[in-house]
Order: C-alpha cells, then sequence, then structure tokens
C-alpha cells in the first residue's frame, strides 16, 4: 500500500485548493489579526502586537454575558433538537404509506425563508395573542412576556432554535435510518423487542454515525448562533442584550465597532472552545465506534 | 474597552496627515475644474441603499442628468441591499481598495477610512452655488470630521407621530413642551390605560432629550451631560417610563406597528417611516417634537461620499452632486420621496410648498428644521449608540429612579472610550 | 396478555400520527403563514389578533413583488450559480468523503481535524478577506466568484465520510478483488449505495446557494448578476418594510426549491435498496 | 404446539415462492424442509415467523389462528439463513438481547446465554463484536440466540452451513437435545439431507414452491412419492434409467435386472441408487469407467447398456478402471415411475 | 500459477488466527482447506487475496512477491464467506462488474455473464437485485462473479454451504471443470470433507491457526499425521479407542484387536474409523446399543469394553437394538498414535 500512499491526497485535492484560499488562508489572518493591537482592516495598520485584544475582551463584561449564554444556548437546544428529531425521523419513517408526506412537510421550514419564520415565530411568542400563552393558558398559566421580559428571551431563543435546527437532522437521520439494513428490524421482531428498544438498542445504535455527527456539526452551529437571534429579535440581541450570543458580540465588534482585533480574538476564543468541545465529542463518541 | 483608549489618537493622526495629502490632489482637481471646466465623457458609479419608489425617483433623477449632462457623464447606480449591506460592501471595498466613486454613507460608517475619502473643500469653494443655502444642520454634519467629506442626501428628522383622533376624543393637543408631554399622558393614560408616548430609537432619545433641556450627550471626550440640566433631562424620561406614561417598543419591533393598533397615543420616529403607519378607523397626526428649554430634533439619513481617485472622475462625480442638491433635484426628491429637501431654497418652491399644504408629516418637519442637531461621530460613538439602548430598556424595566437611569447611562457611557 | 399487546400497539400506532400530525401543524405553520401573509393586505398583516387566512387574496402583491425587480434575470442566474455550486459541491465532497472514509495516507486524521477546524471559525470574520481574495483575482463581478468558493464545504464533507464509513468494508474488499480501482469503486458502490445521503446533501446544497445573500451581492456590482435573493431587499427599509410583498417574493423564491426538491426525492428515493447484506 | 399450514402461498410478482402449502406438524417435532435453492424454504420460515405476510392461507400454532399475528407476539426463535446478528452488540448482548426483551435480569440473562454459549462453543468470544469472528462462530452465535429464549417454536434457516464437519454433528444433537428436553415443535431448513434424515422426525420436501412429500425420513428414502424425491435424497444421486417390462421381467437396454415381477407391460421410468447394487457375479457385468474415492466408499462409474450409471461399493473393494465386475440390484430397490413421474412400486 | 506461502502469519490481539504457515501449491492445483470453525481458512484466504497484511511471512504468486501488492493487481477471483454482493446492481451488474473493470466491451461482458450464469443456474434471475434472491441463488451469485473473470487465481470460501446437494454436486464440478480447463491455481475452503475429497487435487489441514498435513486426500484419509487429522476427517467421527500393546498383540478393554503387529509393548491412543469394522461372526461380540439411519449407511452404536463406538454397516444389514454382531478390523485400520498424538503406524 506504502506507494499510493499519497493518493488519498488526489482525491482531496480539490477541496483543500478551495479550503486553504477561502477559509485556512482568512482564518489565519484572524488569528493574526488577534494579536495586532487597533488593527485596522482597511490600510493593514496596528500599533501593537500582543494580547490587547485578549483583554479587552475579557475585560468586557458584554463579552461574559454572551459567553454564558451562548453555553446555555448550546447545552440546551443541541441535545434536545437531536433527541425530537430523532424521535420524529423514527416515526416518520416507520409510516407505510404517508411517510413521503410527512418526509416533505418536516423538511418545509428548511425552505421557508429567515424572515417569514422570524415573523412567524415572533407572532407565536406574541404576549397577548401568541399561539404559545393562548396553549400555556389552557393549562391555566399566565401569559408570558417571551420576547419583552429580558428573562424570557433565551427560553424563546432556546425554543425557536430547537424547531428550526429540527429539519435539518430530521433530513440527516432519515438518510441514515434507510442505510439500516431491514434484517437488523426483522431479527429484532423475532427476539420480541418492544418499541422503544428497538429504538434504543438497534435504531440508535446503528445511526450512531449519523448523532455524532449531528451533534458536533450541531455544536459547531449551536456556538456560532446569530441568525436565529437577529430574525427572533428584529435586528436585537434581546431586550436589553438579554440574549446577545458570542457571535453576534463578534459581529458587532466588526462590523459596527470596527473593531477587528477584538472581534478577531473573539472569534479565535470561540474556534478554541468549540475545538475543545468537539474533541472531546469525538473522543467520548469514538471510543464506541464498530465497523462492520 | 479600558485599554483601547490610549492609541487611536495615533492612528487618527495619521489618517489625517494622509487625508491632507489627497485634499491637495483634490485641490488641483477642483482649481483646474474652476479654471478650465473641461471632462472628458466618464463613467460614475453610485452606490446606495435605495429600493422601491425611492430607487425609481433617484433613478429618475440620475437619468436625467445622463441625459442633459454636457460632459457625456454616465452615472450608474448599483443597489447594494440594505444599508447595512452597503455598510459591510463599503468597508470590504475599502479593504479591497475598490471603493466606488460615490457613495451614500452615514458619517459613523466612515470612521475607518476617513483617509479615503475626497476632500471636498475646495469643490465647494469653487464650484458650488450657494453652499449656505444648504441646511445648516447638514452642513455641519457634512463637515464634521474637519473638511468637507460629503453632501447631504436623503435625509430625514424625528417627529411626533399621534392618534389625532385619540387626542381630538381626549380634548388634547399634540404636546410642545415637556410640561405638554406629561400632561396629556396622564389624560391619555387615566382614560385609555394606554401609554402616551414610545422612542424608536432610545439612544437617540436621550440626546434629543439632553438637547431640548439645552445640555449635550456625548463627545470624543466623554459624557457631557453631567450637569444639572443633565440631571433633569433624566428625571424626565425616568418619569415618563415609571409612571407608564412611556413605553418601549418590545416584541412590535417598530412603534408604527404599536400605534397601527392604536396601542400607543403617540411616538418619536423617523418622518421617513410615516408609509409604514396604517391609520384605518383613526387619523394621523405629525408634530415637531415638544421642547423644554429649546427645541431640538435628531436629524437623520445619509449623504454622499466620493472616492474616485482620478481627477477626472472626481470631477465628473462633483458635477453629478451638484445636480442631485440642486434646488429643483432636492425638491423633486423631497416631494416624491417624503425625504426632506437639502437646500433651504427648496422649502420655497412652489411644488413642495404645495406638497407641505397635503402633506402633514413634511409640514411638522419644515417647522423644526431649523432645530436639528446631529449626533457627533468619533471613535466610541457607535459603542456609545450599541451600549445604551440595551441599558434603556434594562432601565426601563426596572423602573429605575432618576438617579440610577443617570449613574447607569453615565457608566455606560465612559465605560466605551 | 398478547390482546393487551394488540391494544397497546393499536394506541401506540395512534399516537404515533397523532404526534406526527401535531408536528406536522407546528412545522408547516411558518410556510403557510408565508403564503397567507404574501396574500394580505398591509392593514390585515398588522391586525390584532391576526388571522390566519386573508379576507380577499391579494393576488396583486405577487405581480408587485415580481415587478419590482428584474427577477427573470436574477432566476437565471441564482439557476446557475446554484446548479454549479451543488455540481461542485457533489463532487468535492464524494472525492474527499471517499478520501477520508476509505484511503489510507498519512497525515488523513491531521487534514481531517482541519477541515473540521475551518467549521468552528464565524464565516462573519472570513468575509472581508475573501472578498479582497475576489478582487485580487479580478473575479469581481463574475459567476466565478459567486460559485468557486463554495465548491468545497467542510460540513457536507463530513456528513458524507460518515455515510460511507457504513458501507460494509467487504464490499470494498470485493470490489478491490474484481480488480476495481478506488475511483471506480466510489463511483460504482459508494456513490449509488449512498444515493441517499447524497441527495441529501444536494437539497441542503442548493437550499443554502439559493438563499445566498450576502456573498453574491458582494462581489457583484451589476444588475445582471444579481441573484433572487438579493431581490428581496427591495420591499424593506431602515424604517420600515413592506412584508406582504416580501413574503410573496419569498414564496418566488422558495417554490422552485421545493419543486426541486419534491422531484429529486420522488426519483431519488425510487432507486434506493436496502442492503440484503450477510452478516 | 401444533403447527398447522394451510394452503399457504407466498407470490413474488408471478412467482409462487410458495405455493398452497399443506402441512401439520406435531407438538415438539423436529421437521427437516429440504428442497433445492430457492424451492421456498426461507420463505416458507418467513411466513411462519410472521416477517412475511402470506399472499393466501392461513398458519395455527395450536388452535390459534396467527396469521396476522405479528412476530414479536408468536414466541418463536429463528436463526436467519444470513445471520443478522446485531454488529454492534457485542456476543453476550446478541444472546442476551431476547431475554432482556422479555424482562428478564441482567445478570440471570448473561448466565443463561453463557450456558448456550458453551453449547455452540463460543463461551470464549463473548466479548468480541460480530466482525471479529469466523463466519462458522457467526453462525453460532446466531444459533445461541434463538436457543436462548427457549421458544414455543424454533425455525431454523441452515443453521449449520458454515460449521465443520464435527461440530455440525455436535451442534444439531444439542440442537435436538433442547428441542427435545423443551418440547419446541421445530422446523429445520438443510441442504444437507444426510443431517435432515438423522436428526428430523418427519421431512418435508419442496420443489418450486410446492411440497412434494411429507414423510418420516426413512420412509421417504426407500420409499419416495415421486422421482423429484427419489433424485433429490440420496448422494451420490440415484440413477435414472428406462426400462422395459415384459411378462414381468424388468430390462433395462436389454441388461435383466430383476425377474417374476408383477407389473403392465410397458416403458417406464425407474431410479436405483448407486448403493442399491451389490457386487455380484451372477449378475449384469459391467465396465469400469471411471473410479472416485468419497471417503469411506468408492463410486464406480459405468455403463448400463448405454445409460451412464453410478455404483457404490466399499472402499476395500479392489477395482480399477477398465476392469469389469458384476452387480445385481437389491431387492425392492428397483423404483418404478409412472408417466407422471408418481411412484408406482418398488421392485 | 504457483503459489508458495512462507511462514504466513496473521496476529489479532494476542490471538494467532493464522501460525507460520508454509505451504506450496502447483500451477493448477485445487487445493481444499478444511478446518474447524474459526481456526483461520478465511483469515489464510483474506492474506492470498491481499484483503489483509499479513502480520508476518511472505506469499508468492510464481516466482513474484506479491505480499504487499494490492489486491486488484493480483489477478484473483475470490467468493467470500458472506458473498460480498453489492446490493444496489442487478445480478448481472455484479457478474460483469469484474469484466467491465478490466475493460470488457459491455455487450460482450453481458454474453460471458449469461454463460456462466447458466453453469450456476441463476441465468432467469439476471435482471434481480440480490435481496430477491434465496439465500443460495446469492450465493450462486458470488461464484458466478468470481468465476467469470476466468483469474489466475481462485479463492473460494465455502461456496457452496447454502446450495443443496445436487446443486452442489453439480457446481463443484462445474468449478472444478473451469478450473481445470483454464487452469486456474484454486483453493477451495470448505467444511465439507467429502466435497474437499472428491474434488480437491490436495487438501490442507489446519487447527487454530497451524497447518497440521497437506496431503493428497486418499493419503490424507488414510494415512492422518495425526490424532487431529483423523479426528477430523471422516464422518461418523472415527472412534478414539485406548489400545495396550503386548507381544504383537493389540487389545482394548481387554478384547483383542488384532495379533503380531511389530510394536513396542505398552499403552496408546488408537482410531479406528466406523467404517473400518467390518461384520465378522469370528471377531469380537458387542451389542447394539442405538441405531441410527444416515441414508445409505447403519451406524450401530455400541461398546468396546467399556468404551463407546460406533460401527458403521451397509443399511440392507437387519439389526435391532439388544442384538449382538462380531466384527472385526479391517487389515491397517487400526491407526496408533503416539503421547504426541502423532501417527505411529497403521495395523
Ligand atoms: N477482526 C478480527 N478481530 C479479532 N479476531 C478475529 C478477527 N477476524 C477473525 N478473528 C478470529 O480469527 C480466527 C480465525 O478466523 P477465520 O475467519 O479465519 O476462521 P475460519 O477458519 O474462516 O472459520 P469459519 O469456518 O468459521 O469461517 C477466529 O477465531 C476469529 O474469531
Ligand atoms: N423479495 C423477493 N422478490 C422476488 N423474488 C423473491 C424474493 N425473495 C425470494 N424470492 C424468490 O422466491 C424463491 C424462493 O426463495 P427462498 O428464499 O424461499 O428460497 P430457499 O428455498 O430458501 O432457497 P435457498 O436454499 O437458496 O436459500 C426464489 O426463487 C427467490 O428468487
Ligand atoms: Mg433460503
Ligand atoms: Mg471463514
Amino acid at each position: 500500500m506504502d506507494k499510493k500512499s499519497f493518493k488519498g491526497y488526489l482525491y482531496l485535492l480539490p477541496s483543500i485548493i478551495i479550503m486553504i484560499c477561502f477559509t485556512l488562508y482568512p482564518l489565519v489572518r484572524a488569528i493574526i489579526m488577534s494579536f495586532l493591537g487597533n488593527y485596522s482592516i482597511i490600510n493593514d495598520g496596528y500599533t501593537s502586537i500582543g494580547f490587547e485584544n485578549y483583554q479587552a475582551l475579557f475585560s468586557d463584561p458584554d463579552f461574559g454575558k454572551s459567553l454564558l449564554n451562548t453555553a446555555i444556548y448550546v447545552i440546551c437546544v443541541v441535545p434536545a433538537s437531536i433527541i425530537l428529531s430523532l424521535l420524529f425521523a423514527v416515526l416518520i419513517n416507520s409510516c407505510k404509506k404517508l411517510k413521503a408526506l410527512f418526509q416533505t412537510i418536516y423538511f418545509l421550514p428548511y425552505v421557508t425563508s429567515v424572515i417569514a419564520i422570524g415573523i412567524v415565530w415572533r407572532w407565536m411568542f406574541n404576549s397577548n395573542y401568541g399561539l404559545i400563552n393562548y396553549v400555556l393558558s389552557i393549562f391555566g398559566i399566565e401569559p408570558i412576556q417571551w420576547l419583552n421580559l429580558p428573562e424570557y428571551a433565551m427560553p424563546a431563543l432556546i425554543i425557536f432554535a430547537i424547531w428550526k435546527s429540527m429539519a435539518f437532522n430530521i433530513l440527516i437521520f432519515l438518510a441514515g435510518l434507510q442505510t439500516i439494513p431491514e434484517d437488523l428490524y426483522r431479527a429484532a421482531r423475532i427476539d420480541s423487542t418492544p418499541r422503544f428498544r428497538v429504538f434504543t438498542r438497534i435504531t440508535v445504535p446503528s445511526l450512531a454515525p449519523m448523532i455524532v455527527y449531528s451533534s458536533v456539526i450541531g455544536m459547531i452551529g449551536a456556538f456560532k448562533v446569530y441568525n436565529e437571534v437577529f430574525s427572533l429579535f428584529q435586528g436585537k440581541a434581546g431586550p436589553a442584550n438579554s440574549a446577545m450570543t458570542i457571535v453576534y458580540y463578534i459581529y458587532d465588534k466588526f462590523y459596527n465597532s470596527y473593531k477587528y482585533g477584538v472581534a478577531a480574538a473573539g472569534s479565535v476564543v470561540l474556534f478554541l472552545i468549540i475545538l475543545a468541545l468537539t474533541q472531546i465529542q469525538l473522543r467520548v463518541t469514538g471510543g464506541r465506534k464498530g465497523k462492520n | 474597552g479600558q485599554s483601547s483608549t490610549q492609541t487611536p489618537e495615533t492612528t487618527s493622526d495619521a489618517q489625517v496627515t494622509e487625508a491632507t495629502e489627497v485634499a491637495s490632489d483634490a485641490a488641483t482637481a477642483a482649481d483646474e475644474a474652476a479654471a478650465t471646466k473641461s471632462i472628458e465623457p466618464t463613467e460614475i458609479t453610485f452606490w446606495h441603499y435605495m429600493t422601491g419608489n425611492l430607487e425609481e425617483t433617484l433613478t429618475a433623477l440620475t437619468d436625467e442628468f445622463n441625459s442633459t449632462n454636457e460632459y457625456g457623464i454616465t452615472v450608474t447606480l448599483v443597489n447594494q441591499g440594505y444599508a447595512s449591506d452597503l455598510q459591510t460592501k463599503l468597508q470590504a471595498s475599502a479593504a479591497a481598495d475598490a471603493l466606488p466613486d460615490l457613495t451614500q454613507a452615514y458619517n459613523n460608517w466612515l470612521t475607518p477610512y476617513l483617509d479615503k475619502i475626497v476632500h471636498l473643500d475646495d469643490f465647494v469653494a469653487n464650484d458650488f452655488d450657494n453652499w449656505d443655502d444648504i441646511v445648516e444642520a447638514y452642513r455641519g454634519e457634512c463637515s464634521e470630521f474637519g473638511f468637507v467629506h460629503a453632501v447631504p442626501f436623503n435625509k430625514s428628522t424625528y417627529v411626533l407621530f399621534y392618534n389625532k383622533t385619540l387626542f381630538d376624543e381626549l380634548g388634547i393637543e399634540a404636546p410642545k413642551t415637556w410640561a405638554d408631554v406629561e400632561a396629556d399622558a396622564k389624560i391619555v393614560k387615566d382614560a385609555k390605560g394606554i401609554a402616551f408616548i414610545g422612542y424608536d430609537d432610545s439612544t437617540g432619545a436621550i440626546e434629543a432629550t439632553l438637547k431640548q433641556n439645552g445640555e449635550n450627550f456625548v463627545d470624543e471626550t466623554g459624557a457631557l451631560f453631567d450637569t444639572d440640566g443633565g440631571r433633569e433631562a433624566f428625571e424626565y424620561l425616568s418619569n415618563l417610563y415609571s409612571n407608564g406614561y412611556a413605553r418601549l417598543v418590545g416584541e412590535d419591533g417598530y412603534f408604527s406597528n404599536v400605534i397601527s393598533n392604536q396601542n400607543i397615543a403617540s411616538y418619536v420616529g423617523s418622518s421617513a417611516g410615516v408609509s409604514y403607519i396604517t391609520a384605518e378607523g383613526w387619523e394621523l397626526g405629525v408634530a415637531p417634537l415638544p421642547g423644554n428649554k429649546v427645541n431640538a430634533a435628531n436629524m437623520a439619513g445619509t449623504n454622499i461620499v466620493m472616492f474616485s481617485q482620478d481627477t477626472n472622475k472626481q470631477l465628473a462625480a462633483w458635477e453629478y452632486l451638484k445636480f442631485l442638491t440642486s434646488t429643483e433635484s432636492t425638491s423633486k426628491w423631497a416631494v416624491s420621496t417624503g425625504y426632506l429637501p437639502v437646500r433651504q431654497s427648496a422649502y420655497e418652491t412652489a411644488e413642495y410648498k404645495a406638497y407641505m399644504e397635503e402633506n402633514i408629516c413634511a409640514a411638522a418637519c419644515y417647522e423644526q428644521s431649523k432645530d436639528f442637531f446631529y449626533s457627533p461621530t468619533f471613535d466610541a460613538s457607535n459603542d456609545i449608540r450599541n451600549s445604551v439602548s440595551p441599558a434603556f430598556e434594562q432601565l426601563v424595566l426596572d423602573k429605575a429612579d432618576a438617579q440610577t437611569w443617570f449613574d447607569t447611562i453615565l457608566s455606560t457611557i465612559n465605560a466605551q472610550y | 396478555m398478547k390482546n393487551n399487546r394488540k391494544v397497546v400497539n393499536i394506541i401506540a400506532e395512534v399516537l404515533k400520527y397523532v404526534i406526527l400530525v401535531a408536528g406536522s401543524v407546528f412545522t408547516i405553520l411558518p410556510f403557510i403563514w408565508m403564503i397567507s401573509s404574501s396574500l394580505k393586505t398591509p392593514a390585515e398583516l398588522v391586525q390584532v389578533p391576526p388571522a390566519l387566512f386573508p379576507e380577499v387574496p391579494q393576488w396583486l402583491n405577487y405581480k408587485s413583488a415580481w415587478e419590482a425587480a428584474p427577477f427573470a434575470r436574477y432566476l437565471v442566474n441564482t439557476i446557475i450559480v446554484t446548479i454549479c455550486t451543488t455540481a461542485g459541491v457533489l463532487v468535492t465532497t464524494v472525492l474527499s468523503a471517499f478520501a477520508f472514509s476509505r484511503l489510507n495516507f498519512p497525515g488523513k486524521k491531521t487534514v481531517f481535524s482541519l477541515f473540521l477546524a475551518t467549521l468552528m471559525i464565524p464565516g462573519e470574520m472570513l468575509i472581508i478577506t475573501n472578498y479582497e481574495t475576489i478582487i485580487k483575482l479580478k473575479w469581481i463581478d463574475s459567476y466565478r466568484a459567486m460559485i468557486v468558493p463554495w465548491i468545497s464545504s467542510a460540513f457536507y464533507i463530513y456528513l458524507l465520510t460518515r455515510f460511507f464509513m457504513q458501507v460494509p468494508e467487504s464490499l470494498y474488499l470485493a470490489a478491490k478483488v474484481d480488480k476495481c480501482s478506488d475511483f471506480k469503486y466510489m463511483i460504482k458502490i459508494m456513490v449509488p449505495m449512498n444515493k441517499q445521503a447524497i441527495f441529501s446533501i444536494a437539497i441542503l446544497n442548493i437550499i443554502s446557494s439559493w438563499n445566498a445573500f450576502l456573498w453574491p451581492l458582494l462581489v457583484t456590482n451589476s444588475q445582471e448578476m444579481r441573484v433572487l435573493s438579493n431581490g428581496l431587499v427591495r420591499f424593506q427599509t431602515e424604517a420600515g418594510s413592506s412584508t406582504e410583498l416580501i413574503m410573496a417574493a419569498s414564496c418566488i423564491l422558495v417554490m422552485p426549491i421545493i419543486i426541486i426538491y419534491l422531484f429529486l426525492r420522488k426519483y431519488i428515493i425510487e432507486g434506493v435498496t436496502r442492503s440484503g447484506l450477510k452478516g | 404446539m401444533d403447527i398447522r399450514i394451510e394452503n399457504l402461498t407466498k407470490t413474488y410478482g408471478n412467482l409462487n415462492a410458495v405455493d398452497h402449502m399443506n402441512l401439520c406438524i406435531k407438538d415438539g417435532e423436529l421437521v427437516g424442509l429440504l428442497g433445492p435453492s430457492g424451492c421456498g424454504k426461507s420463505t416458507t420460515l418467513f411466513m411462519l415467523s410472521g416477517l412475511t405476510t402470506p399472499t393466501e392461507g392461513k398458519i395455527y400454532f395450536g388452535d390459534k389462528d396467527v396469521t396476522s399475528i405479528p412476530p414479536e407476539d408468536r414466541e418463536i426463535g429463528l436463526v436467519f439463513q444470513n445471520y443478522a446478528l446485531y454488529p454492534h452488540m457485542t456476543v453476550e448482548d446478541n444472546i442476551t438481547f431476547p431475554l432482556i426483551n422479555r424482562g428478564m435480569k441482567k445478570a440471570q440473562a448473561r448466565e443463561e446465554a453463557f450456558e448456550i454459549a458453551k453449547v455452540v462453543k463460543i463461551d470464549e468470544y463473548m466479548k468480541r463484536r460480530p466482525s471479529e469472528l469466523s463466519g462458522g462462530q457467526q453462525q453460532r452465535v446466531a444459533i445461541a440466540r434463538a436457543l436462548v429464549k427457549k421458544p414455543q417454536v424454533l425455525l431454523l434457516d441452515e443453521p449449520l452451513s458454515n460449521l465443520d464437519a464435527k461440530l455440525r454433528v455436535a451442534t444439531r444433537e444439542e440442537i435436538r437435545r433442547i428441542q427435545q428436553e423443551v418440547k419446541i415443535t421445530t422446523i429445520f431448513v438443510t441442504h444437507d439431507q444426510e443431517e435432515a434424515m438423522s436428526i428430523s422426525d418427519r421431512i418435508a420436501v419442496m420443489k418450486t414452491g410446492v411440497l412434494q412429500q411429507y414423510e418420516v425420513p426413512q420412509t421417504m428414502y426407500l420409499n419416495p412419492a415421486n422421482s423429484f424425491v427419489a433424485n433429490f435424497l440420496g448422494m451420490p444421486e440415484i440413477n435414472n434409467i428406462e426400462i422395459d417390462v415384459k411378462d414381468g421381467v424388468i430390462t433395462a437396454n436389454g441388461i435383466v435386472l430383476r425377474k417374476g415381477v408383477s407389473l403392465a407391460d410397458g416403458h417406464y421410468k425407474a431410479g436405483i441408487r448407486p448403493e442399491s447394487f451389490f457386487v455380484d457375479d451372477n449378475g449384469a457385468i459391467l465396465e469400469v469407467n471411471n473410479i472416485r474415492m468419497t471417503g469411506r466408499d468408492l463410486l464406480i462409474f459405468t455403463k448400463l447398456g448405454n445409460t451412464n450409471v453410478r455404483v457404490l461399493v466399499h472402499s476395500y473393494m479392489q477395482v480399477a478402471v477398465g476392469d469389469k465386475f458384476g452387480v445385481s440390484v437389491r431387492d425392492g430397490h428397483i423404483l418404478v415411475f409412472d408417466d407422471n413421474e408418481m411412484l408406482i412400486g418398488r421392485f
């Protein structure tokens, strides 16, 4: 096999070229930027080299708040979304006749314009005539000021985000479900396996690669949450910035405050956090990866 | 951030030096223009974010210029999406050295690349029809970086929109002073249980309130309102909110939606937003902002900035700018878009007068045009805007007292330098 | 006891459909809302409480939306960009995923981690640098600029690698014995066996490139090069927006995707078989 | 549990994989299901297990019509032809899986799994994944998984095909033992007739979906219902010859095979098993064309007139190609068939 | 093409799946590879095919060291134990796949595929997917796929395990024919000794990764190198007994089995195949404990002293449980082993 050992790179070549030009190069530039004081992207000027940006970052209470919010967001959204998506994917997959219909319906949110989604969810969360408060009122719960009060901004965002990420996960899981050999289900039926156990012991382990994928990608995506905030709170970070997330912070620093260095430092911090967590995640889940 | 306070001066010094060099180039071009006035046919790109009716009007004006100018200048309009998209694209283009010849821009977009802007002082001095005719506040805004960096274009102001039907019913008039506001608000609150007033732009509200009390908000040295007048202003705001006379827009997004549904009696918003108010079953009234010691009203909207490096193009672009800011063009623009004319003389044209007759909003704007002020732009100004608004919201939600208002806003601002 | 089980099964079945239908309603609500809003008058849009359906459908909204911008031209551009990008993505993704899942080469793990790492930086940070690159390449205002940077995605590569790793090793071995080159194995075995996953990637990419907004706006300057999503902003200003027109335009924007989705889905799913492998 | 199959049919497209099958299996019996590849054996088992819905017909377990009862409620054990092990579980988990499904405690399940694993000799592999096992080891895991739950009905689809002869015998004996101990009604698909013969209470032979004969093994061997069964059973294969009967004398290509039979004169098809011949110097004299050693026997290829015939003799007989030797057919070992290939008599 | 295996070893963890194996196969020979389940047969084939890299040792095809040559360059045909058919391709595509990979025209490939499909009798299923075939049909597709390319080396891993006896014989004959026609060096893993015996030029027997004996079939059967081989070959299994030799007389539990042998006095292990006995009224008198019919033979369970012994007799012998009968052992059929279980003589 030795003589072919570099053949793999031939296959990777197109991707690698694109990646280097359009991801790695800007990434490296961003990392460098983060160490330059008062860097200006316009003329590449800077006044110092060092950790100034990082100091600025960590002394900014807004950044701390955005870190905390993002952490809460990730912890709530990723597992919930995966569990729900898995459930729905399996339910859809088990329908014989209406499968195609459900599959299409559950996919629709993914194609629907972000603006529409934002508007509808704002309506659903509306304190006076929103659907959610209406449902809650059936259970005798007082109307909640989802979008008006800081303490409900994150919960609202999280609910919205779980819903929004489900279409993607369902799509992936449905694709994954098709690769599970029918025989396993046959064997499970013969073994009189209760439905739930079929789910936990056959479906979930067989889908493990997709679940790992979804959780890794979901986590990366959740850490980078920005659009959801933007569309739910109409371009703001929630009442009194209560739903400020890291990328929102970075974006703001970059495009509105022109603090390129600080924004870059924020990105690097974010990058490192995600890197560390995905590594842990892959270690943990990779341990029980079985080959065919 | 505290740590970054030391260094910016060095950069801006450097920028100023460079900018001066560019300025001398421009001066030559302008001198030439005055002397010879020969311009080669050329194409000028103009980036904007105007859409719909605004874009149509702009296109019509530009077509007119393209077909009538004697030099064979063609101006190409390029729509660059939303204002924020244009901002991003300008920033990227500045970095890539690919700026357009002309663009719409807010002053606060420009700080990172001030040195790329063509200085227009000489053009204004040598080849402009009565610069003083331009509304004073606009002129000030267009030269706040120490040189004339832009000419005003789509300008608007903050006015008070109110539910005239409701006012009439309760027998109140549009408030002229803070005291009126408080009095009217009590009546409305007692009668209808709804808030009286709201502000689309909360930082702007603080700034205007201070101005109305004869105080200033901030400049590049820091907050300026640590005075008795300043405290009074916050007392006023604090009272409005804690008494429920004023409210936040919250989930409705824009007060135009709130007033459309008659959930508020009046609000302060941009005159450009009048078309988004749906007055069904009630009548809309527009009034100048109420004042206290003095009257003062925020203005809004962009100016046009020039980046062309080529002398000929600069001359050509200047021809276009002169055209756009002419009395005739600006009144045409104003009439069909609802923006404000940039020239005092435009208010006097028959065309615009007729327009004001039937357009209450324009009339209100005109009425307060002498009271316009603009927000100064400096390194921390964006951060101040961005951090004051959430702080404002938090204060409202906390029903904070005047002292807390004052302290919080002050410390929030000081943290940005 | 068995009867109990039967009852439980029936209840489970019913419950399943109840959940699915409830979920469906919840899921398509935005979609329905989008359509119904596109047919409302401005007054109906802000009405309290909101009505799910307009009293009189305002079909004119569509006309206005369509005429607000040269959408026909935008459509052509969008199609060109979407097709090229998606084709490119599929090619690079299949190639890379295959390399990562079946080939051995030094540094594989490192390269893979690097690919994954590129996903972890917020894209907002990269845009300006990439714009500069496009300017330096003199690609501004061209299809290339809109396509090339997007024809490779670590996101999809990672996904497909996962799927490829699911294919039993024994098929790879069988193919090798059958004198099948790696490349051919990829084309003839891996790709057809993972049709469903590749379809998913295609559809995900079609959607994202169809909806791409900021990048096309940045790298183009002329109306002739703009794409559909750029047309959507025409109904919004700083001071407010014409929601009904935005919604109409959004519908115009997503309809082709839904049609493509339904079409591709039918075509591709039909070909999918479960593997009847021993062991 | 008795099993009764009535008119069972499964159609794929226009192919009847199983064609109006009727069968009764008594409680605790072990039935060997035999037939050529593709004759519908697996399909029959799949229908019995409930995994495949019959196109037509009914299945009764005891008195109960189970035709529309799902597999999980049928209390069956099934060894799949392709094993269908759970690839992500260890051998132990694979085996304990059905037990834990029935709510057995983990510890006890593990114990039982270990017991059964010892029976099929895979106890040392309990912690491995199926992919780390050899083919035969996987198959044994599949057997263990089916046996461990001591089902009411056990369906085995070629469960021993990948085992070596010794293990095969040992395993089938164990299956037989457990089956008899627990009285599990069992259907055992195999392509190995010797296997079927040696452990089955009864044998069912199928051909292209149609049940040909259902009998006690020895009877079926000696008394096949038709030419197909005669041909199918027995290895080396039966010799198919054409015979003429005249005045009670059976001749094949003019060579006399038997005298004094009571059969109408005429031309018939007949079958004689290779081992039905015995060396007899007074018999027909044939020439050795070829010899093949098959373990303990010698298979002699020769010609009866111009019909090729295989004769089986003990391997200690010393013969060489070209030698002549005399043979006769044992009494009652000439199977005579009618035009429809049905057996009409043994002479 | 000659195949030479030198010191071939494959280690999984601390298990030697194949252990320092040495083997030479002559060009065009067919070697049967036998051994208990899990002894390393598949592993050996995988190493020969290049799909598994040996931990140690070398493989030569002809004079060429192919140890590190990838499978696609080895010109081999391989039938996998689990078939490994391409599930998304029709039978036809599966079979033509290797041909088209070598650049053959589609039309011609199809023709050749059809030819070979006819040989293994799957020509009517050409348009089906593997999942629509029975187990045996799938296996035949796998055989067709390996044969169709007429490889230089053919490796078959239990290729007939799911076929019924008749088809099995027919198919193996066809494999043998093609193999001899094209002179393909072939290794044939099977658990069926009769099969191995009947078509192999030589047989290799393995045990837990170690090659035990490599010999011509008949020789191996009659002259096993050790007790393991003796036990492994032959069905029903050989009888393992303990014998005492005193003054040239072999006794087992006091019963005289042979006289006048030249073997040192002592206690030995010995093996006697069930069919090595013959009915001899002058021989030892034994009692029938049990009888089992195995097709054409009767297997009698009896006791030689207190050692259980199986004796095979022709099925026409009339015996019943409890009957007594006399047997002797054929000359040279008592296999005597030393303490290391190696054969020391046949008496
Ligand atoms: N991937 C693996 N990891 C660990 N052990 C393995 C692996 N593959 C095979 N083995 C072990 O190696 C030994 C030899 O396996 P191999 O598949 O060669 O046996 P085999 O002779 O083909 O058996 P069978 O007749 O059952 O197919 C077995 O004990 C098996 O458990
Ligand atoms: N899903 C299917 N679609 C079409 N035909 C099928 C399908 N499954 C099986 N068949 C056909 O039905 C017939 C019976 O198949 P079955 O699997 O029952 O055979 P079998 O007796 O088990 O054979 P084997 O001994 O080879 O396993 C075969 O001819 C097969 O090709
Ligand atoms: Mg079968
Ligand atoms: Mg094997």
